[in-house]
């Protein structure tokens, strides 16, 4: 009863930057980067793993920080979204797409759904909209309808070049 | 929840009901159990740890039995909490000889309170009747016969 | 939402692995997490360690014989199955369901052997490895002890894996030449099924094997036996389909919760099995 | 230049700002997006302070129980815990809250948490507030609690029955509000009418629009100065305030909120004024800040709900061409456990009582209860899409019943484009609009005669296709003197909202407002009209984000709520703008030798109209003012701020507390919604194939993000009307208290939306627009008007707007039965 139980200290690397912490046993991912690192663009939205907001990339691959102790990210890769576009003020043509497109309203859901979008294109950069949609299934957005993501994410796939950089 | 099974043990039928109706031995018949305390010959309450695939979970519960009709019939209710869910129930216990051993039916009323009711509910039923039967079969033990059948 | 306090260790080996859930009353095996952290977010269940296998190689792949049997490591990720063309090839049906469990992100860490361990009747590979005859490799401290999957699923969160134990790998027959079909009511366009059912035909007509499994009308995967028992001996029409199908609901109690009446499940378990069953015929439904 | 406008019989005539035009009605991307899209939005959990605990909420697992006692002790023993607080506590350093209904339910003693009482599951009972979230999540673990259970009641109207266990015994009754909406002659209709359609019961089931962002704050009771700050997500801190100040004795002197980005609203975030009373109680009991993040389970369980309500004894008189006369009906809401914005919701449909008809006599006997549920909150279209969805379904059955095409009987009843500005029975004035053009593009939009042809080709096929209908209401921009129709007592009327526009030291325009958005882009709108007015681009203009009681302005009713941005916030600013800009063209006309009437604003210059060259920059206007004054002629000096407070009010009067009638919002807008789906007949099933959304709301000042309102309000009804629902057991246990089982519909639920656009320019508002956002839930209507039109004949009503696979099943399964269908005809 209120012990932290063991700490581990953990070699992760975060938007390329390399952290050597300690870390409770009990701690989850998504608490980590907020508190420890905090890096408060990752959101938590739920706590049964289903909203999505809390998503980040580890090792390339999308997943949600909920859900993944973060003794478990110990020699990870982690990308979050505050890994994206250039300085302060620089956009990622994704996020380009996002404000353009206005798949955006209260921003709560945002981080995860451009890093949905990002993974999504990086593995299929022409998707359809019923793939964009299975791809978005893991990301609740309660604002949008989805609608205005979908256009968003087209419109980051149509842009010249594509979206990767 | 109503929630009802039947499962026949290898036990005497009137060995079992002494181990059912008696507070200090049907607490030993509880998973995982652990802090026992006998308030009288009726009441008593203990902390269960019925395991799963999910971990054990923990729960504190202060039993009562509240009927009882020597060899063929038990009632016990049981109040018990689990951070901040409640879990109550009132199960009835009938027993009869079943040749060498006793064919018991159960029948419970089984109520959850709290976000378990939520997360749970598919699966209270099939977990409650599997607890009841771990019981039996530690009962079962506990009166005496060597196995189950 | 907060864990309570737990211990954590990442072993190099199985060998480590067992001897760490051997070590430890109420240890646990943490796979990819995507049920057990949220488990332990609720406080539903308290673990004194958790012992991550999910890096663990020997129990990451995915072996197809010659013969087309197939066998999986239990910490294979859903979207490992779900990419591998050699299990396409094999057993379509796991990569199948694969991609189309839950969303990107939990297949990109949950695995088989998770779900199979988990035996929650409304998951997505109990009735299906029930259905396809698999076997389920049992690592303990005395050695590996491999069990039909029949026999894996004891009760509702609760398999053959006992205390000190973990699971392997899964192992498929070759499908040689059957159908299977595989259909389930879901909420929504893909939430929780309401009800499920497998079907596995063997070839040949009239037929000679079949396997009909339920999921989410019990504790555990139900076989629908007498629907399997009109099959076999029988012609491999939509007749005698929707006749069997008929038949898969009898005598089933399943559970009720605030999505479906446990009747409703009842009925739908028989729905899907038709569907299920014409999938693995090869029978149009020419509604 | 403005227009006054004569025509506005209803009101005083208005001008209407003729300088919108350049920037307003574009799509300008929007100024929140950069840091929302970059991660750097700052949300109530991502605020901390220095010496903050964090604060776990003890909760009643039992819907229904008396508290015997609370022990805090073995909790409070706890190294790392600071402080606890139970409901015994409460009772003492807290008076009740505030009622808003007239006696008896007014009587209601209500505070932060559970005082001797639970009366719903999640409520709080006790609080710990320790050094991290974690300890007090375990600490709280240590909190023994005894309870006494009582007998529950979960049924809206079995819960006003004699027998029924009582919530609040100083009450006496489950009734939180009665009274009798009665316009027209009903019973003259009913008499004289061709045929008189009856309905047993019609079912408007709870749900939530549930943000994303669940509710959360940072308080501090400042132990030096005794001003308490409020950092939260709270959507309505004015209206929080009221209810905060004379419970725990603080005037709104000694009151601070703020906020900056907020993850989403719909209502729900209104009523989380008891939180903060509580978050405010332990902070000053510790001496310490405060943090609570509510998690979702709390929030779904014992945030708030939205209004459930049943109709019964429907009775609609129609007549042979299809005239349909009006209703009448008893409708019974279920407000939960407490009276939190309640019982304002028995007064709210009002604004709407014919719907898009026009209905002459309805008779509406209403009955506001409680049950041992969460209290409801005023959700997304609160209390209206209610009234408007029983009107579409009443409208839908009457076409089948009495053979009318649902289409033309719409077309015969709707309101007339020609007849606006439009009167209903009960005083209120629709603005602008046109329901049959409306009509005519949603059934465009799903290839009405295509899908008219698709059912007839599906028949018989097992796949049953359904096409549906919603017309639907967004009315905005209320007149709280409505509140009078229920408790004449009240002080409340009219509405308001504030903002500043200034020109800042070095020629920056700055905009405050007292507004607190979650997502409709106000920085981006308010940037639009602002830079019309003074003449730049919205890039040049900064718009303070969030709310900030100390740093911006407000009034009594300021907040970000019931469709009105775009009319009084928006109304505000252009006032505050045209302001600024008077001082600004008064300063630079002194400074030119010039006229005023010679000057024009452009590019953030002060220029001569015929000559751009002689131009001050507004940093040149601005130094003056504030740097080089004495350079000004004095009566310049004495009244040139730069620093323009401009409060927009609309033109109300008090509404009648006898007649229930009255002015009671501004503005209409509409919505006609269309939708194609499919019943597979051996599950119930439903799958959306076409959708489409018509909606109406006057001038656009950004269309982009109206039609984002449009999907989001779409997205909600089309959940609720298939997905997502709360269901309590008899033992007033919520099932569905997670995300795993509350299915908030994702983006494989949310159908295709084709957005048709018509604009009908409100005469009454200063920028032509209309307050929008809500969306009146048609998709609500729309899916049970086309689930009910896939079923087989004679199968009973849809009579419930939640409609899930099982409940379709079994109306399928009716037909066959050939039982009660839940309505009759009485034709004469």
């Amino acid at each position: 009863m209120a012990t932290e139980g063991a700490v581990h200290v953990i070699d992760v690397t975060v938007n390329g930057e390399a952290h050597r912490t300690p870390v409770p046993a009990r701690r989850l991912l998504v608490h980590f980067l907020r508190e420890t690192l905090g890096l408060r663009g990752t959101h938590i939205g739920c706590d049964t793993g289903n909203c999505g907001a809390c998503s980040v990339i580890c090792d390339g691959q999308l997943i949600k920080s909920c859900m993944m102790l973060a003794v478990q990210a110990d020699g990870r890769e982690i990308e979050t979204i505050e890994s994206l576009g250039e300085g302060p003020d620089g956009l990622d043509p994704i996020q380009e797409a996002f404000r353009e497109h206005h798949g955006v309203q209260c921003g709560y859901c945002t981080p995860g759904v451009v890093l949905a979008a990002k993974t999504l294109l990086a593995e299929n950069p022409q998707p359809s909209e019923a793939e964009i949609r299975r791809a978005l299934k893991g990301n609740i957005c309660r604002c949008t309808g989805y609608m205005n993501i979908i256009r968003s994410i087209e419109a980051a796939a149509a842009a010249p070049g594509g979206i990767t950089r | 929840m109503i929630v009802s099974g039947s499962r026949t043990v290898a036990a005497p039928r009137d060995a079992l009901w002494a181990v059912l109706s008696d507070p200090a031995r049907l607490a030993e018949t509880l998973p995982g159990v652990g802090d026992v305390s006998i308030e009288d010959e009726h009441r008593f309450s203990a902390v269960a740890h019925p395991v799963t695939a999910l971990g054990a979970t923990r729960v504190a519960m202060d039993f009562e039995i509240v009927e009882q009709r020597p060899s063929e019939h038990v009632r016990i209710s049981g109040l018990g909490s689990a951070g901040e869910n409640q879990l109550q129930l009132t199960v009835a216990l009938d027993l009869a000889a079943d040749g060498e051993g006793t064919a018991v039916s159960w029948s419970a009323d089984v109520q959850l309170r709290g976000v378990w009711r939520s997360l749970l509910q598919r699966g209270l039923g099939s977990l409650f009747n599997e607890q009841v039967d771990a019981v039996l079969a530690a009962g079962a033990l506990l009166s005496g016969a060597s196995n189950e059948r | 939402m907060l864990l309570a306090a737990t211990e954590y260790v990442r072993p190099d080996s199985v060998e480590d692995a067992l001897a760490a859930l051997g070590g430890t009353a109420g240890s646990r095996v943490l796979a990819g997490g995507q049920t057990l952290i949220n488990v332990l977010k609720h406080r539903a269940a308290s673990v004194e360690l958790l012992v991550d296998v999910s890096r663990l190689e020997e129990l990451r792949f995915i072996d197809v014989s010659a013969d087309g049997s197939v066998t999986i490591g239990a910490a294979t990720t859903y979207r490992e199955l779900e990419r591998s063309a050699e299990l396409r090839a094999a057993q379509p049906i796991i990569g199948e369901v694969a991609a189309g469990t839950v969303d990107r992100q939990v297949r990109a860490r949950g695995t088989i052997g998770g779900n199979a361990c988990f035996a929650d009747p409304a998951s997505n590979y109990p009735p299906l490895l029930v259905a396809l005859g698999a076997s389920l490799q049992i690592a303990g401290p005395a050695g590996v002890r491999s069990v039909p999957a029949e026999d894996f699923f004891v009760g509702l969160f609760r398999t053959a894996v006992g205390p000190g134990e973990l699971l392997r790998s899964i192992s498929l027959p070759p499908l040689d030449g059957a159908g299977v079909g595989y259909r389930s009511l879901q909420i929504a366009a893909d939430s929780w099924a309401l009800a499920r059912a497998v079907a596995w035909v063997g070839a040949g007509e009239p037929i000679g094997a079949a396997r009909v499994v339920l999921g989410c009308v019990a504790g555990t995967p139900v076989r629908a036996v007498a629907t399997e028992a009109r099959l076999i001996g029988g012609p491999r029409s939509t007749e005698a389909a929707v006749a069997a199908a008929a038949l898969a609901g009898d005598g089933l109690e399943p559970p009720a919760d605030v999505h479906a009446s446990s009747a409703y499940r009842r009925e739908m378990a028989a729905v899907m099995a038709k569907h299920a069953l014409f999938d693995a015929l090869g029978l149009q439904d020419d509604r | 230049m403005s227009t006054p406008r004569s025509e506005t019989t209803f009101y005083p005539a208005i001008e209407q700002s003729e300088r919108l035009g350049n920037w307003s009605g574009k799509n300008v991307p929007r100024k929140e997006d950069k840091r929302l899209l970059k991660g750097q939005g700052a949300f109530v959990d991502d605020l901390w302070m220095h010496r903050q605990g964090h604060v776990h909420f003890v909760r009643s697992p039992y819907a229904h129980a008396r508290i015997t006692a609370i022990d805090v002790a073995r909790c409070e023993a706890v190294p790392g815990v600071y402080a606890t607080l139970t409901g015994e506590e409460v009772g003492e350093l807290q008076q009740p809250y505030f009622q808003m209904a007239p006696e008896p339910a007014g009587a209601m003693k209500d505070y932060c948490m559970a005082v001797g009482k639970a009366r719903y599951m999640g409520e709080p009972v006790a609080a710990v507030l320790a050094e991290s979230a974690e300890l007090a999540r375990d600490a709280a673990e240590l909190i023994e609690v005894s309870y006494e259970p009582l007998p529950v009641v979960v049924d809206g109207i079995a819960t006003i029955e004699p027998d029924a266990p009582v919530l609040h015994e100083e009450i006496g009754s489950n009734v939180g509000w009665h009274g009798t909406y009665d316009y027209g002659d009903i019973d003259w209709a009913i008499e004289n009418a061709d045929h008189v359609v009856r309905i047993d019961r019609l079912h408007f089931h709870r749900f939530s629009s549930t943000p994303l962002e669940t509710s959360g704050a940072l308080v501090n009771w400042d132990p030096g100065t005794g001003v308490v700050e409020f950092r939260t997500n709270n959507q309505m801190p004015m209206f929080a305030a009221m209810f905060i100040g004379p419970a725990i004795g603080l005037g709104i002197d000694h009151m601070q909120f703020s906020s900056q980005d907020i993850g989403g609203g719909f209502g729900i975030k209104i009523t989380s004024y008891t939180y903060l009373t509580a978050l405010a109680l332990l902070s000053r009991k510790a001496g310490r800040p405060v943090k609570w993040s509510e998690s979702r389970w709390e929030h779904l369980a014992a945030s708030a709900h939205g209004n459930e309500r049943t109709f019964l004894d429907i009775e609609v008189p129609v007549m042979n061409d299809g005239t349909i006369l009006g209703f009448k009906v008893r409708a019974f809401d279920d407000a939960g456990a407490y009276l939190r914005y309640e019982p304002l919701g028995a007064v709210i449909w009002a604004q709407v009582v014919p719907g898009n008809y026009r209905f002459k006599h309805v008779r509406v006997d209403y009955t506001e209860s409680l049950t041992n549920k969460c209290p409801v909150g005023p959700n997304r279209g609160y209390s209206r899409l209610q009234h408007l969805w029983m009107i579409e379904r009443l409208v839908d059955i009457v076409a089948n019943e009495l053979g009318f095409d649902r289409v033309a009987l719409r077309k015969l009843n709707y309101v007339q484009p020609e007849e606006f500005p439009y009167e209903t029975p009960n005083g209120c004035i629709y603005d602008s609009g046109d329901y049959p053009a409306m009509l005519d593009r949603a059934l465009e939009l799903i290839d009405y005669e295509g899908a008219l042809a698709r059912q007839r080709a599906s028949a018989r096929s097992g796949r049953r296709i359904g096409i549906g209908i919603g017309s639907t209401l967004d009315s905005g921009t209320n007149n709280f003197g409505q509140s009078r129709i229920i408790n004449s007592a009240l002080p409340f009327s009219g509405n308001g909202e504030a903002a500043i526009v200034r020109l800042d030291l070095y020629g920056e325009v700055t905009v405050t407002i007292g507004t607190s958005p979650q997502g409709q882009g106000h920085e981006t709108t308010a940037a639009q009209v602002t830079a019309d007015i003074l003449g730049m681009s919205p890039d040049q203009v900064h718009v303070a984000a969030g709310y900030n009681k100390a740093a911006n302005t407000y009034v009594g009713f300021s907040g970000t709520y019931a469709s009105q941005f775009a009319v009084t916030g928006l109304g505000a600013v252009m006032g505050a703008a045209e302001k600024l800009r008077g001082e600004i063209i008064k300063v630079g006309a002194c400074m030119l030798g010039s006229e005023e009437s010679d000057i024009e604003l452009a590019d953030g210059f002060v220029r001569l109209a015929a000559n751009p060259e002689a131009a001050i920059p507004f940093i040149g206007i601005a130094a003056t003012v504030f740097a080089n004054v004495a350079e000004l002629p004095g009566e310049l000096a004495d009244s040139v701020t730069l620093n323009c407070r401009y409060v927009y009010r609309p033109p109300f009067e008090v509404p009648d507390h006898e007649t229930k009638t009255g002015k009671l919002t501004l503005t209409y807008a509409s919505q006609v919604h269309a939708a194609v789906v499919e019943v597979d007949d051996e599950t119930g099933q439903v799958t959306i194939l076409d959708y489409a959304a018509v909606d109406e709301c006057g001038r656009k000042v950004n269309p982009m993000i109206v039609e984002g309102q449009v999907h989001g309000a779409t997205g909600h009804g089309v959940g609720a009307a298939l997905y997502e629902s709360f269901e309590y057991d008899a033992d007033g246990q919520l099932l569905n208290s997670t995300f795993a089982d509350y299915h908030a519909a994702t983006s494989l639920d949310v159908p295709h939306i084709r957005t048709g656009d018509i604009e009908c320019p409100s005469p009454f508002t200063p920028n032509g627009a209309k307050g929008m956002g809500e969306g009146g839930g048609a998709p609500l209507s729309t899916i049970a008007s086309a689930i009910e039109d896939a079923l087989p004949d004679g199968a009973h009503i849809v009579f419930d707007t939640h409609n899930n696979s099982e409940r379709v099943f079994e109306l399928l399964r009716s037909a066959a039965a050939a039982g009660p269908r839940g309505v009759e005809v009485i034709s004469r």
